[in-house]
């Protein structure tokens, strides 16, 4: 295997000089495949991304341990800037566009480090990519739908003209007909070789995509593996799944009150 | 040897910073050379220390007490309305005086006082003016003035009510054609001021600022208008507003009233006094009107503690008595030098309101001049 | 912590009528009517941008529709501030983090408890006396809920630096200290894995059991849905295209195709 | 009739005077969000830069303006560097906090450098002014409004049209993500620093061509807030309509109320119409809607 | 964060601001050593301490306004001129006793507050604060303008020495312990407020007022109160003014005293009530001390004239603001708090 776009060592965040949110993680991205980063609420799933991009600096967060490289070169506390001249871009969670702008402008703005000259093809090979943005294109973007919002925001990624994109819970509040749009739309990207990195919460649709998987918890990686074998893992399946151990969905109505102990906790 | 404490009260980061160097250094200088020519004989020293107040009534009010007890001053030298805003109250209590650099205000009118200000108030040196202007013209006709004023600083008010106050007073001496209020910092007077002249203003009075006077002089050049001249006074005079003008000679034919000498070239004792202070006393000062005002200052505190030396003796004079030489002792203007008209202080006033004359200067071809000494003050009503 | 309004005979507790609201050219809401029943679960679903926020937004006074009426308890609520709805005992969980992010958990939940509390400006400047036996007791009911959702530990941890998950349970947590009429959520198990949905899942059936006040729930994961409500509406495009009961609605081929995709869930 | 012609004429050249101590503020806010309480002082800095290279130095016109121009923008990016580069990520209210903070600095800094002496300023349009009949049009406003028209149109095309523009605006919607997409937030908060001085140094030459300068001179900053806000705080080219609109009003106000109150009405008026103004519209005539879902 | 060791074991416990017994004894020893400062130091540092005082209601109130419930204010000085000009009037024309004049003082500068906090019903963020300024610049208008027999106009008006049983408060003395009582009454109000109902609101408006509506705060009548309540902090601070000086005229409450409020709460941190006390004197510290220090330095070197002296303690201080803001933005309460964090934590470092 050629090395990782993307490579972990070791990672450790700190917050405000208090919080330790992430505690030593290891991860690898390598060239063209999709690799998720999946974990509970407050695992530091957001935070690890932050720290690649090095958006945590500006919530007074720093690593404190580690090396994270991009392309052989360790990019941690670099500028963001850089990071992104490099050809690595982070879509936040919570579909951030920049909401008193069109369209079209958040698109511009995304381009903005390419040349004045591509930036016409570009805008229109993002609008060929995404059909739904051309329509929308004069349109106010805070006013977007939450799905439109989604599509933007990865759209304005790519007019970035990206190796990898980092995207924090692009399900985050879709319906499902959106979310198999959205995931659509990824693995077409995947197709063309762009390297993903993608942090969700719905498991099973990330897991259909990705080649490789990471289980946060507690700023730990706690399991790791290809999603096939993720897919297969007993607790997997009943916590990130909410399968049963036979395969069936399990229902909301007959929870029982307490819960099974994990057994990478044990 | 006994040694006196005065206190002073400066404005190095305020709104008079502009003058403060001038000021205090003459105030000082003054001190230091009675010290040495007439205390010294008797054993007295006068001595001063500056403290910065902003001309903030906070500042100064806070610093009083701490003063007071650290010094013990037979006298405060101020500047104007924020300081005797801050202590006027207090001062019958403290029983110390207060001597302000500035002319007087008309909230500051008040009998009794332990406020003493060298010159009657603005619109008193003004009404002066506007009287031998009159005289001069030869014509009975009142003389027609616009007033370019700001309500940026309450003591701007007071000197447009005060003269709106005169004009009502004594019809056949003056009319206000109008009161144009402006910024602090007014842009462009062109308006106004051809507003007032077509109103038939003769004579433009502005008494805030020198960047008013700057606006003003700007506005009558490019009305063409300039020989319609402008009284000003001491704190934005002819030299300070020429300078701002980029020359003197810009301030050619306009005005200049104040109950003190002139800082013009012309041999005057009050200059010959001047150059005394700045070769054997080495003050780092300038001729300048703000310099003369701190020399009245301290020359009205230093001859009166001088006479309270002569009624209780070397040691232990109090503020009170600096006050009571004030109060019994008239200062015939030698005795000044020549920097003060005749002053004699009653109960009725914190300046003297009858007997003083003032100054008229002027700008004569690019030269700094004075035009008329001495003329007599009118009465005038308190507003 | 029994309910402090009087039951009401009607079954029905909140209903809207014929709802229109626009923004500018677009129809948010297009003669949408819901009647919520007493004790119940209603689920409303549809694709995104459908008008579900803005229903939500509607019955709680935060948009003023053009058209329609609203009434909760059997009286309007249509004219009146966003303050007054919630006074009628209408309380609500948000969309994304709507919290008070400066306070603690506690202090979170106290403002809920802001309905129920009456001292005056001047008492609560002289602190001892009727202000603090006021916060004394309001904070008795405010532990109940802290133990209720099991986030004892983190009771003076200022929300700002809880994790996604805990800041949703003060969420609810709050819209309970309210002690409400009924609930309205919007999306609360959106960015939650499967271990967490079934622990706010258990909350929402322990919130009906316990307190029996009816839930309206907006989400997008049909496994909690079809599980947890008693009846679901359907919107698209800003009109009802459906409502019935889970089984109904699953075999609805409307909303197959506009919202559930032709696979189903 | 003529009376009124002047002062309409007049109070609308004043007005973009207004306008340009106005987009000091704006092309600051637009950039980085933040609201620049120190724009007076930026003005009063650069006037002094104007008065040192040509009255102090001595130097022609046509090198000491440009020399003055770079001074101050130099001096801007001096602020970034020191205060603002180091506050990337706090919140927007402490970056506005600084500025208060700059406002008692940059007084301090000239008092010690420049005194607190009324100085003569250059005279940098003619005096003479333009005599239409009985109207009477003051070169340097009229110059002075030429150029804000200009600036107005063509910042407000930079901001709205251009690639970089619209990167700065982004920075004022929300400096987290405009750094995600590679912008530099500290290069955009420079920039916007560097061109507010600058144009607080146009606006010192139009306000004090031919007059004087002294530390008091940043109270056209005042003067020019009502036309922000009225403006709306991103609005460029709204900024030359709200600025005629209070100029206008102001000089009627000033040259028919004030005489009749015996008072300074003229002056706060700008307020009244902007706290009315705003009663109707929040965010000013042009500013942006605030975007509120829930 | 407690210390180790200290448990609430009751609600009242848990929401008590004293909470070990040292703190009580520090709270008790403060007190003390603030009702015998007359005896034990200088007039200058009494003057100052009554300043002190008198500015640390005026900057609570704005805290309250401010820092609890996020309304940018920079028109606090007028409003404190409000309750000045207003004590003074009732005092003198009104004949009322200190004591009735006072909070009536207060009460004006409320009233004319609130009508800047129902403008805050429409306007936000920076365009409130902005409309604040107008505050100020009606207040002057006001003043100056109305007929001089209604509010002094220029003149500005004289204030006689409060008076109690017979006591004529006009020593220095007396008029710190005037300012000292009172101010302990208001700190202990603002306390008694922000940690009760009003001032939780007050911050649950602040973090989200589209949330706060939904909990059935009456949002417009909230900001209203947070400004009535700020502007009656800076009146009753006016009134002590009023009878500190004895004289009130306009130029005494200007828009530089209110963004030298707003400085102080920088400093000290923003939303709580100790923060604004540290930050008042920790600013007015830095000011005495500056201009103590000053006329000392002319004196003893020469070769610096006031003029340098002075102007560069400008510096200093919009120094020590900006140092804040650049080092400390959350200001010193917040300092304070790590440290009492790290500390209680130590050896362990996070
Ligand atoms: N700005 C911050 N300051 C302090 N602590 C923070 C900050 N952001 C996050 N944290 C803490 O760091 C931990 C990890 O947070 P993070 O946002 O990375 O979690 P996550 O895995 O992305 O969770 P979610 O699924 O909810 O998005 C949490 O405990 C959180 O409280
Ligand atoms: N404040 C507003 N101003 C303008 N348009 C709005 C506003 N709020 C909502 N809309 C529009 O109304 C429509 C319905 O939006 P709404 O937020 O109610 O959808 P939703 O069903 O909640 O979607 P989601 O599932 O993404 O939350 C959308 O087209 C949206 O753009
Ligand atoms: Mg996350
Ligand atoms: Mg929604």
């Amino acid at each position: 295997m050629e090395s990782p776009v993307l490579e972990l060592n070791n990672v450790e965040v700190l917050y405000s000089d208090v919080i330790l949110a992430v505690k030593g993680i290891s991860a690898k991205v390598p060239a063209g495949q999709c690799v998720t980063l999946l974990g509970a609420n407050g695992a530091g799933k957001s935070t690890t991304l932050k720290a690649i991009s090095n958006l945590i600096k500006t919530e007074d967060g720093r690593v404190t341990a580690g090396t994270i490289s991009f392309d052989g070169i360790d990019i941690a506390g670099g500028n963001p800037a850089d990071q992104v001249r490099r050809g690595m871009v982070h879509v936040m969670e919570g579909r951030k566009v920049l909401r008193h702008m069109t369209v079209e402008q958040n698109l511009v703005v995304g381009g903005h480090m390419g040349s004045g000259r591509d930036a016409r093809a570009l805008l229109d090979e993002v609008y060929g990519r995404i059909k739904r943005l051309a329509a929308l294109r004069h349109r106010t973007a805070g006013y977007l739908s939450g799905g439109e919002q989604q599509l933007l925001v990865i759209g304005r990624a790519l007019m970035a003209k990206p190796k990898l994109v980092m995207i924090d819970e692009p399900s985050l509040g879709l319906a499902p007909l959106m979310v198999e749009e959205v995931y659509g739309l990824l693995s077409e990207l995947k197709a063309s070789g762009l390297t993903l990195l993608i942090v969700e919460q719905n498991t099973r649709v990330a897991l259909e995509l990705a080649d490789y998987g990471y289980v946060m918890e507690g700023g730990r990686v706690v399991l790791e593996g290809p999603s096939t074998s993720l897919r297969s893992n007993e607790d997997v399946r009943e916590f990130y799944l909410g399968l049963t151990v036979e395969g069936e969905r399990k229902s909301f109505r007959d929870m029982k009150h307490y819960r099974r102990r994990k057994r990478w906790l044990g | 040897q006994t040694t006196y404490n005065i206190a002073g009260l400066a404005d190095f980061t305020g709104p008079y910073a502009d003058v403060m160097k001038d000021m205090t250094g003459c105030r000082k200088g003054v001190l230091d050379w009675w010290s040495e020519e007439v205390g010294k004989a008797q054993g007295v020293a006068l001595r001063i220390k500056e403290y910065d107040t902003r001309y903030d009534v906070a500042q100064v009010a806070s610093l009083w007490p701490g003063i007071k007890s650290e010094l013990d001053p037979v006298a405060i030298l101020g500047i104007g309305g924020s300081d005797a805003a801050a202590l006027q109250q207090r001062l019958p209590n403290d029983k110390v005086p207060q001597i302000l650099a500035t002319a007087g205000y008309g909230f500051a009118w008040k009998s009794d006082s332990w406020v003493f200000n060298a010159r009657a108030t603005y619109p008193h040196e003004v009404a002066a003016f506007y009287t031998w202007l009159q005289k001069k013209s030869g014509s009975t006709a009142p003389i027609k003035v616009g007033v370019i004023s700001s309500e940026v600083s309450p003591a701007y008010v007071d000197i447009h009510k005060g003269t709106e106050k005169f004009a009502k007073d004594n019809p056949k001496i003056l009319e206000v054609v109008e009161t144009v209020y402006t910024e602090a910092q007014p842009t462009d007077l062109t308006q106004q001021v051809n507003r007032l002249v077509r109103k038939g203003a003769t004579v433009l009075q502005v008494f805030n600022n020198t960047a008013s006077v700057v606006a003003t002089r700007r506005a009558l050049q490019s009305l063409g208008k300039t020989n319609i001249p402008i009284v000003m006074s001491a704190h934005n005079g002819l030299v300070s507003s020429g300078k701002a003008l980029g020359g003197l000679e810009q301030m050619e034919g306009n005005f200049e009233v104040y109950g003190m000498a002139m800082s013009t070239d012309d041999p005057t004792p009050a200059r010959a006094y001047f150059e005394q202070l700045r070769t054997k006393y080495k003050a780092q000062v300038s001729y300048t009107s703000a310099c003369i005002m701190g020399m009245s200052q301290g020359l009205i505190v230093a001859r009166a503690v001088e006479q309270a030396i002569k009624t209780k003796g070397a040691k232990g004079v109090k503020g009170e008595d600096v006050r009571a030489a004030l109060l019994t002792t008239p200062m015939p203007s030698e005795r000044s030098f020549g920097v003060l008209p005749d002053l004699q202080y009653g109960k009725d006033a914190p300046f003297p309101t009858e007997g003083l004359a003032v100054n008229i200067g002027t700008v004569e071809k690019g030269k700094y001049k004075l035009l008329e000494q001495n003329v007599p003050m009118p009465v005038l009503n308190k507003w | 912590m029994t309910a402090a309004h009087p039951a009401h005979h009607d079954d029905v507790v909140l209903s809207a009528r014929n709802l229109l609201l626009q923004f500018g050219g677009i129809v948010a809401l297009n003669d949408v009517s819901i009647d919520v029943r007493k004790d119940e679960l209603l689920a409303i679903i549809g694709p995104n941008g459908a008008g579900k926020s803005s229903l939500m937004n509607c019955l709680s006074g935060f948009y003023r529709p053009k058209k329609g009426d609203i009434t909760l308890g059997g009286r309007s609520v249509r004219q009146m501030a966003v303050h007054e709805v919630a006074g009628q005992g209408l309380a609500r969980t948000f969309q994304g983090t709507h919290i008070f992010s400066g306070m603690t958990v506690v202090e979170n939940l106290m403002v809920g408890r802001h309905l129920h509390m009456r001292t005056n400006l001047a008492q609560s400047f002289f602190y001892f006396g009727a202000a603090r036996r006021e916060e004394v007791a309001h904070r008795e009911v405010v532990e109940e809920i802290i133990e209720f959702l099991e986030i004892e530990a983190i009771r003076h941890a200022p929300v700002g630096s809880l994790g996604y998950g805990l800041r949703k349970r003060v969420d609810l947590g709050r819209a309970l200290a309210q002690d409400p009429r009924i609930l309205l959520m919007d999306e609360p198990m959106a960015g939650m894995n499967a271990e967490e949905k079934e622990d706010l899942a258990r909350f929402i059936l322990d919130v009906r059991e316990a307190k029996r006040i009816p839930v309206v729930l907006v989400e997008h994961d049909m496994g909690v849905v079809m599980d947890l409500a008693d009846r679901i509406a359907v919107l698209d495009f800003g009109r009802k295209i459906a409502e019935g009961t889970p089984k109904e609605i699953q075999a609805d081929p409307a909303v197959m195709k506009a919202y559930l995709g032709e696979d189903g869930p | 009739m003529s009376d009124f012609l002047n002062y309409l004429i007049n109070g609308a050249l004043t007005g973009l005077l207004y306008a340009l101590m106005a987009m000091g503020f704006v092309v600051i806010y637009r950039a980085s969000k933040v609201f620049n309480f120190a724009q007076g002082e930026l003005v009063v800095f650069g006037g002094y830069m104007v008065w040192w290279t040509i009255i102090q130095m001595g130097m022609p016109m046509w090198l000491g303006l440009p020399v003055a121009f770079a001074s101050a923008a130099i001096f801007g990016l001096m602020i970034e560097r020191i205060f603002f580069a180091r506050l990337v990520g706090e919140s927007v209210f402490s970056m506005v906090m600084v500025t208060i903070g700059l406002l008692i600095l940059i007084r301090g800094i000239v008092l010690v450098f420049f005194g607190p002496q009324v100085r003569a300023f250059p005279i940098i349009f003619p005096i003479e002014p333009i005599i239409l009949g009985d109207v009477v049009i003051s070169r340097s406003l009229l110059y002075g409004g030429l150029l804000t028209i200009a600036f107005g149109f063509g910042l407000s095309w930079f901001f709205n049209r251009t690639r970089m523009g619209l990167t700065m605006t982004a920075v004022a919607e929300d400096h987290q993500v405009a750094m995600s997409m590679g912008i530099s937030v500290q290069r955009s908060i420079a920039f916007a620093w560097m061109l507010g001085a600058a144009l607080s140094t146009l606006g010192a030459m139009v306000h004090l061509s031919g007059r004087s300068i002294n530390m008091m001179s940043s109270d056209i900053g005042l003067a020019a807030l009502p036309v922000a806000l009225l403006a709306g705080l991103e609005s460029l080219a709204g900024l030359l309509l709200a600025g005629i609109l209070v100029g206008v009003i102001q000089g009627l106000a000033s040259a028919y109320l004030d005489p009749l109150v015996g008072g300074a009405l003229g002056s706060v008026f700008p307020f009244i119409i902007m706290l009315l103004m705003l009663l109707i519209r929040p965010t000013g005539l042009f500013g942006w809607k605030t975007i509120e879902r829930v | 964060m407690d210390p180790a060791g200290v448990f609430a074991t009751s609600f009242t416990q848990d929401q008590a601001l004293v909470r070990t017994r040292r703190q009580a004894v520090t709270l008790v020893l403060f007190v003390l050593a603030m009702f015998s400062l007359p005896f034990v130091a200088d007039a200058r540092a009494v003057a100052v301490m009554t300043s002190m005082l008198i500015t640390a209601v005026v900057v609570i109130g704005l805290q309250i306004n401010t820092g609890l419930a996020g309304q940018i204010n920079m028109g606090q000085a007028a409003f404190m001129g409000v309750g000045a000009y207003a004590t003074a009037l009732l005092a003198t024309k009104g004949g009322l006793p200190f004591w009735l004049a006072l909070p009536a003082g207060g009460v004006c500068a409320a009233l004319f507050g609130l009508v800047f906090g129902l403008a805050a019903v429409r306007i936000k963020g920076f365009y409130l604060a902005l409309t604040t300024i107008a505050a100020q610049i009606l207040f002057h208008f006001m003043v100056l303008n109305m007929p001089a027999a209604w509010l002094g106009g220029s003149n500005g008006i004289t204030v006689e020495a409060a008076r109690l049983f017979g006591l004529v408060l006009d020593t220095d003395t007396g008029v710190y312990y005037l300012c000292l009582v009172v101010a302990c009454i208001m700190i202990a109000g603002a306390y008694g407020v922000a940690r009760s109902r009003h001032g939780r609101i007050f911050a649950a408006v602040r973090d989200d007022d589209v949330a706060s509506g939904m909990m059935g705060i009456n949002v417009v009548r909230t900001k209203a109160l947070a400004f009535l309540l700020g502007a009656f902090y800076a009146g009753i601070g006016g009134g002590l003014w009023a009878y500190y000086v004895r004289f009130v005229s306009i130029d005494q409450f200007t828009l530089i005293h209110s963004i030298w409020f707003i400085a102080m709460i920088i400093v000290g941190g923003m939303g709580s009530v100790t923060g604004a006390l540290i930050g008042v004197f920790v600013i007015r510290l830095a000011q005495e001390s500056f201009t103590s220090v000053g006329p000392s330095l002319v004196e003893s070197f020469s070769f610096l004239s006031g003029d340098v002296v002075f102007a560069a303690m400008n510096i200093f201080l919009g120094g020590i603001i900006a140092g804040f803001l650049i080092f400390e933005p959350r200001g010193l309460m917040h300092r304070w708090n790590i440290l009492k964090r790290s500390y209680r934590m130590w050896p362990y470092p996070y």
